[in-house]
């Protein structure tokens, strides 16, 4: 039990008059200062796992799309999709075994299935994404396009859970940052996600130089980005009725984080860019290049942001005994 | 890392205490790369098994980290 | 008042805790607002040291508004007692009593004695310093009781005399001497006498919250009178209860590991009072009338006990051999003489002097001076480790090279591994059984002084020197088992119940001593702990069931003779009957002449409520005493509101300052107890009164999570924990003033020496004005030391070796220091 | 010298006992009973592990709580109160919890040390060896400073060179023998204990 | 041992079925933190590190995964105008409260737990399966009391059991048999919560109009959607004070919400991709 900081007035409180729902700005006794809530373990390695889930569903969702609806010219959108959605089968689960404090027992996540528990709900969609992808990817390269086309749906049905379940995974907590808006939460990560799986193509199709569907992948990187930009702002208002909005504050490192990378790189860049290209008309490719790098940082530095800023939330007894006070939220 | 011998005389979930051959008792720890279970630990108490410790002490907590246990001959 | 119940006593305030869920009302009185405070309804602070004025106070307000406990006090006290004319009391002299002798500084007892004799005192240590012996004046009492006027209009009645001598306690003075307001003293005076008479008990709780102090003894006595006039002394839920901090320390005042006293309260023989042979002893010791009348059986008992058949009727029994005392040889002299070379070689058994010692760099010093240390302990002590790791090595002033002291650390065996009875608080003797070996080498003390007894016969057997015939008389065979040859508990228990001689047949109670050497006894209180050969009554575990009386008398054996309330008789009336049916405990059964009741009868079971003495046949012992006399161990069977001989410091309770006091004496011109033992030295220098070096009242104390010296606690990793560093307590107002903040280092200092501890502000002290000045007071827990999971300076560095005049205690709970912000060492 | 770990096939054998999957398909809550494992089913308190019990009066303070001690195999287990005393009722302050912490403390001692005069360092000494040597010293001071009688003839069979400190933590038996050896057997006066501290 | 011990300290028989818990009446705690001493020795539970806070009397700071009963002091000696001398009848002044795991009707640690290491007993307890639990962490943040923590070095979590072994064996709970006062009282939850409502206006009718029950449904620290504690309290200050949640919220209430609307967006996306491929064919 490592001790935050002895308190810097003497320990004697005042008298406060009690009424459990009273108005939300009155001043708030602590005890000692110390912390009401335990903050998570959760650091780089689970922000780089979301980053990764988000991307490797979002593209899986991408490249079913393309097979499905799209035209010769997408076939590369398609193989690259599949592609890219092999990071998270590969790296996904090695991270979150790695994150565990006991990972010799990392087979007990498929010991029960709890529809209460985020990550109970997550191992079984990772589970199927893994499969699914796998088996798509390998008919992928085997060249049986009927049979990738039958695992593809599948696997885009938990990619689209991959994009956005650690949203759930840190909004079920009493957290308070990450307890505060849940739907929010969930758009910023689905939009995150999608952004950076569309981002993640263009770059890849540049590098093959296959630019065919690169108008498409830039209007949906819009899309998601308008999205994540919309559960920001939800995000911010909702903080601020609940009297936490200082948590993701510039002056700490995480609201710095937030602020510059996730708001700043994850969607202003990128909105701005889309934006002067519709307005211009002119393709400039290495604009195109930087925006969809911008998006994939963003996107990384959003989920970095969050669980560094949450944690912190947890360890303000101000913010969560606030939090806990008028927190309506269902 | 120091290793002592001696009989678990007490275990509760992964915690146990050692009555050590030298005299003195001690209260371990086990890690979780011990891969040590606590019905495991219990067979050691109620049998009383003749164990050795591997451990690293740790003075915030007056106990030590039980790095590995050896049974060994009575 | 006086003890800090629910932090030192936890178990003790469950019940006071239950008394308060029936309505009962708790008062702390006390400088600190502690845990105990907390759960209590009223809290009144006052400064350290100043307890006989607030005690005072109340009886003041009991005499003034008549609230007394009339028909208590007038049958079962000697209120009604008049005493000698020559008596003048402290508001006459200004302090001090009549029979001061200001150059042997003692009181000559003459002036106080009862109108027309002398009346002895009850308890051994009544010796005074006057050289004329006990028994010319005791013949006169036999002859009639002692004058008495139930009108209480003779101007020396003891009633007028306490009037007088009290007059000055009134509430306006309580406050100015203690510091508690007023109104606060008034409620809880008011609360006290409300909860007294027929209907109701009040209990008094002390501790070494009192027996700290030059005046330790009065203020309990203060606490006696006052339930003595309220009429609570000898019934259910009253008295006055003393919550002492050892396992057995009341067994080892019993059975006495103390200088002053031979097994259960017989004086210990002095070199210059009449003790040279055992029948000088014998009848200068015993008293004619009251149960001490019996002091000749219980005195050859012991001797018969202690060295068998060498024993005889021509040796007196062996009496020769006991040791005579020359003086004062407690606790603070001992390390006094250790200091001054005269003791050369010292056991220290399971305690802790360097910590629980006054003075405590005076000791580790004089620690140097011992030729030979023999340390029985469960870990290393501080008292151990002195000689490389103490106060003046540390500082440099001696270097271990240069101890020439041979030190033996031996580990002892604990609870669970040695079989043996305590006796508690409550005079409870329980038996706690052998579960284990003790591991490797450790021992109990038990196991180590027989064995040691049983090498030194070895040694001294060949030996045909007169001066080494006790060693080699001692009945010294107690059957042993185990490879640890450990001797038997229950055959040193059967000895101290005492048997028959020489068929050693268990004796069942006390009555059945004998003086002509046929009885053996070791502690003859203890009698009827082990009745027959097979009944141990100490390990009886029958409690009473939920609706039982609640006396447990199946539960252990309280001394004496298995009774749980002394002095019972007094929780009947005058007649014989229950006070109330709600406070009943003992009553006069007309069918069967007998006394009966819920608990053992602390009287003479036949002894009719109207019995009357003959005075003619000049009657002895219990025959001297009327029905109506429930304190059988006083001379005149009355409760002692006032003293007529036996305390050195004055019959009645007066309010003197500790020896170190910021303030003069706001009561008298006598500043301090005239009496108290002081030992004025180079390295036991006192302060001066209101010395401005060091303006702030010192109180120590213990904490819940620590036991006494701490060894048992700070050694202990669970208990270490929960206070795991030294810290002192000040007022936010003082540390203000000295800008010191939280947990800041501070170093105290005083004559004696200097310590350093971290600053805890708290609101539970606060400022106190004493006659005008605004006195702070600081607190600090005794019980830290350099060895154990949990460390901290030795609080009793800076205390004074100085004592109580009838007990020697010392004085650590009220002394002045200095304060100031920063460290000791430089960091 | 086998090394005590979990296995591979206890693993692969736990998990199949303990896999709360099919039990629930069986209808089991997940919360509770589907999820409770072989390990929680059998699981007891320690002292059913006793072999022996004891009734022990706690070593701390004078109230005087019974304590009930378990121990098994020669060592203590367990201590805690004894729900039959009517001073505690099974309660105990929390020294009197920590007295089974006392017992099996890390610093206790269990062997005699022993520090020669201006020594710099403890060394280990055999128990014997320290009662032989400690006899001899107290025979050897009680000699050279026993008082029969002072100058003036008074008689007073006394050593005022020892001295001894301790009993308040100590049994009724012990304090019994050490007044009886020191004062009626050697002489010595200079006895005290914590009753006055 | 004696078989059933619990009728003897805590009048109650233990059967599995039924549910148990605590009643922890904070107006009679003398803060003596023997259910500390008490739990750390039954559990083996190494100390915490050796370190003088200045918290008041409190060295211990707060529940940990080898802390699983934390006595928490709160001094309010001084009522505005100076140091008050008269005082409510039950333990006013210097608030005292032993602090524990809540063992929640709705526990958010237990709906947490992905490997089902945390369970519900067969004596409405929750525990943490020692032989189940893989480190993953996620019942620490879910906690809304702060009570579950990581044991670094075992890489497991660890809370009070509630003595699951000793109600295993008919014996009461080691804190609540030690509280010399009975502030902890053991028992059936339903009989302890009647004794609560009794307890509560019997403070009343003294005058302590500050009391309240804790975690007891309709009283006013109830703790919305977490349903009753199984471990609840009676306090007289505002739950703050003691370091306690107002109104706790239940985290899996938030799983609904979050996964449709992010499920609901990627879908959304999802068919935008589709739409946008469709048209550029």
């Amino acid at each position: 039990m490592t001790l935050v900081s002895t308190p810097s007035r003497a320990p004697y409180g005042r008298e406060a008059k009690y009424d459990p729902l009273r108005a939300d700005n009155a001043p708030i006794t602590t005890y000692y200062d110390q912390p009401q809530l335990k903050k998570s373990h959760w650091g780089t390695r689970v922000a780089l796992y979301i980053f990764i889930a988000g991307l490797s569903g979002g593209a899986q969702l991408i490249a079913t799309a393309a097979d499905l609806a799209g035209g010769e010219q997408h076939r590369g959108v398609v193989r690259r999709g599949r592609h890219i959605a092999l990071l998270g089968v590969f790296f996904g689960p090695p991270l979150l075994i790695w994150d565990l404090h006991s990972p010799d027992r990392f087979y007990n996540m498929l010991r029960i299935f709890r529809r209460t528990s985020p990550m109970s709900i997550g191992t079984y969609i990772l589970s199927s994404f893994s499969l699914f992808s796998l088996m798509t990817a390998t008919a992928q390269l085997a060249g049986w396009r009927k049979a990738a086309q039958l695992t593809q749906l599948p696997a885009a049905i938990a990619g689209a859970g991959m994009t956005t379940y650690t949203a759930s995974l840190l909004t079920a907590t009493s957290t308070p940052l990450w307890a505060a808006a849940p739907r929010s939460l969930a758009l910023q990560f689905a939009g995150s996600s999608f952004g950076a799986a569309a981002a993640a193509l263009q770059l890849a199709g540049r590098v093959d130089g296959d630019e065919a569907a690169a108008p498409v992948l830039e209007g949906l990187a819009l899309a998601a980005t308008a999205t994540e930009f919309v559960g920001a702002l939800a995000a911010e208002r909702r903080h601020r009725a609940l009297g936490i909005a200082d948590a993701a504050s510039v002056n700490t490192a995480s609201g710095a984080l937030y602020k510059l990378g996730a708001l700043g790189l994850g969607t202003a860049v990128p909105l701005a860019s889309y934006a002067g290209k519709l307005i211009g008309g002119r393709p400039r490719p290495w604009l195109m290049m930087t925006t969809a790098l911008a998006v994939l940082a963003g996107s990384f530095a959003l989920r970095l942001s969050v669980l560094a800023a949450g944690n912190e939330s947890a360890q303000r007894p101000q913010q969560s005994l606030r939090f806990a006070r008028r927190e309506k939220v269902r | 890392m120091a290793t002592v011998s001696g009989i678990v005389t007490v275990a509760q979930e992964n915690r146990f205490q050692l009555a050590l051959d030298e005299g003195g008792t001690r209260l371990f720890v086990v890690t979780h790369n011990a891969a040590i279970d606590p019905d495991q630990l219990a067979a050691l108490q109620a049998q009383q098994v003749h164990v050795a410790v591997t451990f690293r002490p740790v003075d915030e907590l007056i106990a030590g980290e039980a790095r590995a246990i050896t049974e060994l001959p009575r | 008042m006086g003890s800090n119940l629910a932090e030192n006593h936890p178990i003790a305030f469950r019940f006071v805790l239950q008394a308060k869920d029936k309505g009962a009302t708790i008062i702390h009185v006390d400088p600190r607002f502690t845990r105990t405070s907390a759960l209590a309804d009223i809290y009144a602070p006052i400064r350290a040291g100043s307890d006989i004025a607030f005690l005072g106070g109340l009886i003041n307000y009991i005499l003034e508004r008549d609230l007394w406990f009339k028909e208590y006090a007038l049958n079962y006290t000697n209120l009604s007692t008049i005493i000698d004319e020559r008596f003048q009391d402290a508001s006459a002299l200004d302090g001090l009593f009549s029979g001061w002798d200001p150059d042997s500084r003692s009181y000559k007892y003459d002036s106080w004695q009862y109108q027309g004799e002398d009346v002895p005192a009850s308890i051994a240590e009544h010796y005074v310093n006057t050289t004329e012996s006990y028994s010319e004046k005791l013949r006169r009492l036999e002859k009639g009781p002692p004058p008495r006027d139930p009108t209480l209009k003779h101007p020396n009645t003891v009633y007028q005399i306490l009037k007088r001598h009290y007059a000055v306690y009134t509430p306006e003075k309580v406050e100015a001497t203690t510091g508690c307001p007023r109104a606060v003293f008034l409620k809880i005076a008011e609360a006290l006498t409300r909860a007294s008479g027929r209907e109701r008990t009040g209990a008094f709780c002390y501790a070494v919250g009192w027996t700290h102090h030059t005046t330790g003894v009065q203020m309990i006595r203060a606490a006696a009178v006052i339930q003595a006039l309220l009429g609570n002394t000898g019934r259910p839920g009253g008295g006055v209860f003393a919550f002492r901090g050892h396992s057995s320390i009341q067994g080892s005042t019993d059975i006495p590991t103390l200088y002053n006293m031979l097994p259960s309260y017989l004086p210990q023989p002095q070199a210059h009072k009449p003790h040279a042979t055992l029948d000088e002893y014998l009848q200068s010791e015993t008293p004619p009338t009251g149960f001490w009348n019996n002091f000749p059986k219980y005195a050859v008992s012991l001797l018969r006990a202690w060295y068998g058949d060498h024993a005889t009727k021509s040796n007196q029994w062996g009496f020769p051999w006991i040791p005579r005392i020359v003086g004062d040889h407690s606790q603070l002299p001992m390390t006094l003489a250790i200091a001054d070379g005269v003791i050369r070689g010292l056991f220290v058994l399971g305690q802790n002097p360097v910590i629980g010692g006054s003075n405590s760099a005076m000791i580790q010093r004089a620690f140097a001076n011992l030729d030979w240390l023999v340390v029985r302990d469960f870990t290393e002590t501080e008292t151990a480790s002195f000689w490389y790791a103490g106060k003046p090595v540390r500082s440099g002033e001696l270097r271990p090279q240069d101890i020439k002291t041979e030190v033996f650390l031996m580990p002892g065996a604990l609870i669970g591994e040695k079989e043996g009875t305590f006796t508690g608080t409550h005079r409870l003797v329980q038996f706690h059984d052998k579960i284990v070996e003790p591991p490797g080498e450790a021992r109990s003390e038990l196991g180590f002084i027989y064995h040691l007894g049983r090498r030194l016969q070895a040694l001294y057997a060949d030996s045909t020197d007169e001066k080494d015939a006790p060693v080699k008389a001692l009945t010294w065979e107690y059957p042993t088992s185990g490879e640890t040859d450990e001797p038997s508990a229950e055959a040193v228990l059967k000895e101290m119940n005492g048997f028959t001689w020489p068929d050693r047949r268990q004796i069942g109670d006390v009555h059945e001593l004998k003086d002509d050497g046929s009885t053996a006894c070791g502690v003859w209180t203890y009698a009827g702990v082990f009745p027959k050969d097979d009944h141990n009554q100490a390990r009886s575990r029958r409690p009473d069931g939920p609706d039982g009386p609640g006396t447990h008398l199946g539960w252990g054996f309280a001394w004496p003779s298995n009774r749980r309330t002394i002095y019972n008789r007094a929780a009947a009336d005058p007649e014989g009957r229950p006070w109330s049916e709600r406070k009943k405990l003992i009553w006069w059964d007309a069918e069967k002449q007998r006394w009966d009741g819920y608990d053992v009868v602390d009287f003479e079971p036949e002894k009719r409520p109207d019995y009357e003495p003959d005075w003619s046949r000049h009657p002895k012992g219990m025959a001297a005493l009327d029905g109506r006399s429930p304190f059988t161990m006083i001379a005149d069977g009355k409760s002692s509101l006032f003293v007529p001989s036996g305390l050195k410091d004055g019959p009645l309770p007066t309010h003197y300052e500790p020896i170190e006091s910021p303030v003069h004496n706001p009561l008298y011109g006598q500043q301090s107890s005239p009496v108290a033992k002081q030992w004025r030295r180079p390295d036991n220098h006192y302060h001066p009164v209101g010395d401005p070096r060091f303006p702030y009242v010192l109180t120590t104390y213990r904490l819940t999570e620590h036991h006494a010296g701490g060894t048992p606690t700070r050694s202990v990793a669970v208990t270490a924990e929960l206070q795991p560093e030294g810290f002192i307590e000040l007022t936010p107002e003082l540390a203000d003033g000295l800008g010191i903040k939280h947990l800041d280092w501070v170093v105290l200092s005083t004559l004696r020496g200097e310590i350093e501890a971290k600053a805890l502000i708290t609101e539970r002290l606060r400022p106190l004005e004493i006659s005008g000045r605004r006195i702070h007071q600081i607190g600090m827990p005794w019980h830290f030391g350099w060895e154990g999971y949990a460390k901290g300076d030795i609080a009793n560095v800076l205390t004074s070796v100085v004592g109580d005049a009838n007990t020697t205690m010392h004085e650590g709970k009220a002394l002045t220091c200095n304060l100031r912000k920063g460290r000791l060492r430089p960091q | 010298m086998t090394k005590i770990h979990r296995r591979f096939a206890d693993r692969v054998a736990g998990f199949v006992r303990d896999w709360s999957l099919p039990r629930q398909i069986a209808g089991e809550s997940p919360y509770s009973k589907a999820a409770e494992s072989s390990l929680s089913q059998n699981l007891r308190p320690r002292l059913t592990e006793a072999d022996k019990v004891g009734t022990i009066i706690c070593p701390y303070c004078a109230v005087g709580c019974s304590q009930l001690a378990y121990a098994k195999n020669g060592r203590i287990i367990h201590v805690e109160g004894d729900p039959r005393s009517p001073i505690n009722q099974g309660t105990l302050c929390p020294k009197g919890s920590a007295t089974f912490g006392w017992l099996t403390s890390e610093r206790r001692l269990d062997h005699v040390l022993y520090r020669a005069p201006y020594g710099e360092h403890w060394e280990r000494r055999p128990l014997a060896w320290a009662m032989d040597r400690i006899a001899w010293l107290v025979k050897q001071t009680r000699d050279e400073t026993f008082v029969d009688e002072l100058p003036d003839g008074t008689l007073v069979n006394h050593t005022l060179a020892m001295a001894s400190l301790g009993g308040a933590t100590l049994d009724n038996e012990e304090n019994y023998l050490i007044k009886k050896l020191f004062c009626g057997g050697l002489g010595m006066v200079w006895i005290e204990n914590q009753a006055r501290v | 041992m004696i078989p059933d011990e619990a009728e003897l300290t805590a009048g109650v028989k233990i059967e599995p079925g039924k549910s148990y818990g605590f009643f922890t009446d904070t107006t009679r705690c003398i803060g003596c933190k023997a259910c500390e001493v008490a739990c750390k020795e039954w559990n083996l539970l190494p100390a915490d590190g050796l370190h003088l806070t200045g918290m008041s009397y409190d060295n211990t700071v707060g529940l940990s995964a080898s802390t699983w009963r934390h006595v928490a002091f709160i001094e309010k000696i001084s009522d505005g105008d100076g140091r008050a001398t008269e005082m409510a009848p039950y333990q006013s002044n210097w608030l005292m409260m032993s602090d524990v795991c809540k063992h929640c009707h709705n526990a958010p640690c237990l709906e947490a737990c992905p490997t089902g290491a945390l369970f519900r007993t067969e004596f409405d307890t929750v525990v943490v399966q020692q032989d189940i639990c893989n480190g993953c962490g996620y019942c620490v943040p879910a906690c809304p009391f702060g009570v579950v923590e990581l044991n670094m070095i075992d890489g497991k979590a660890h809370k009070c059991t509630l003595c699951y072994d000793r109600l295993k064996g008919g014996l009461e709970p080691a804190c609540a048999k030690a509280c010399p006062t009975d502030s902890i009282q053991f028992g059936e939850v339903g009989e302890l919560q009647q004794r609560a409502h009794q307890r509560v206006s019997e403070l009343h009718e003294l005058g302590v109009d500050s009391a309240y029950l804790y975690g007891v449904p309709n009283s006013p620290g109830a703790t919305g959607d977490l349903g009753h504690l199984n471990a609840f309290f009676l306090l007289t200050a505002e739950p703050e004070a003691y370091n306690l949640p107002a109104a706790p919220s239940r985290a899996s209430n938030r799983v609904g919400p979050s996964l449709s609307f992010g499920l609901a967006a990627a879908a959304g996306l999802a068919l935008a991709a589709a739409a946008l491929f469709g048209w550029q064919k």
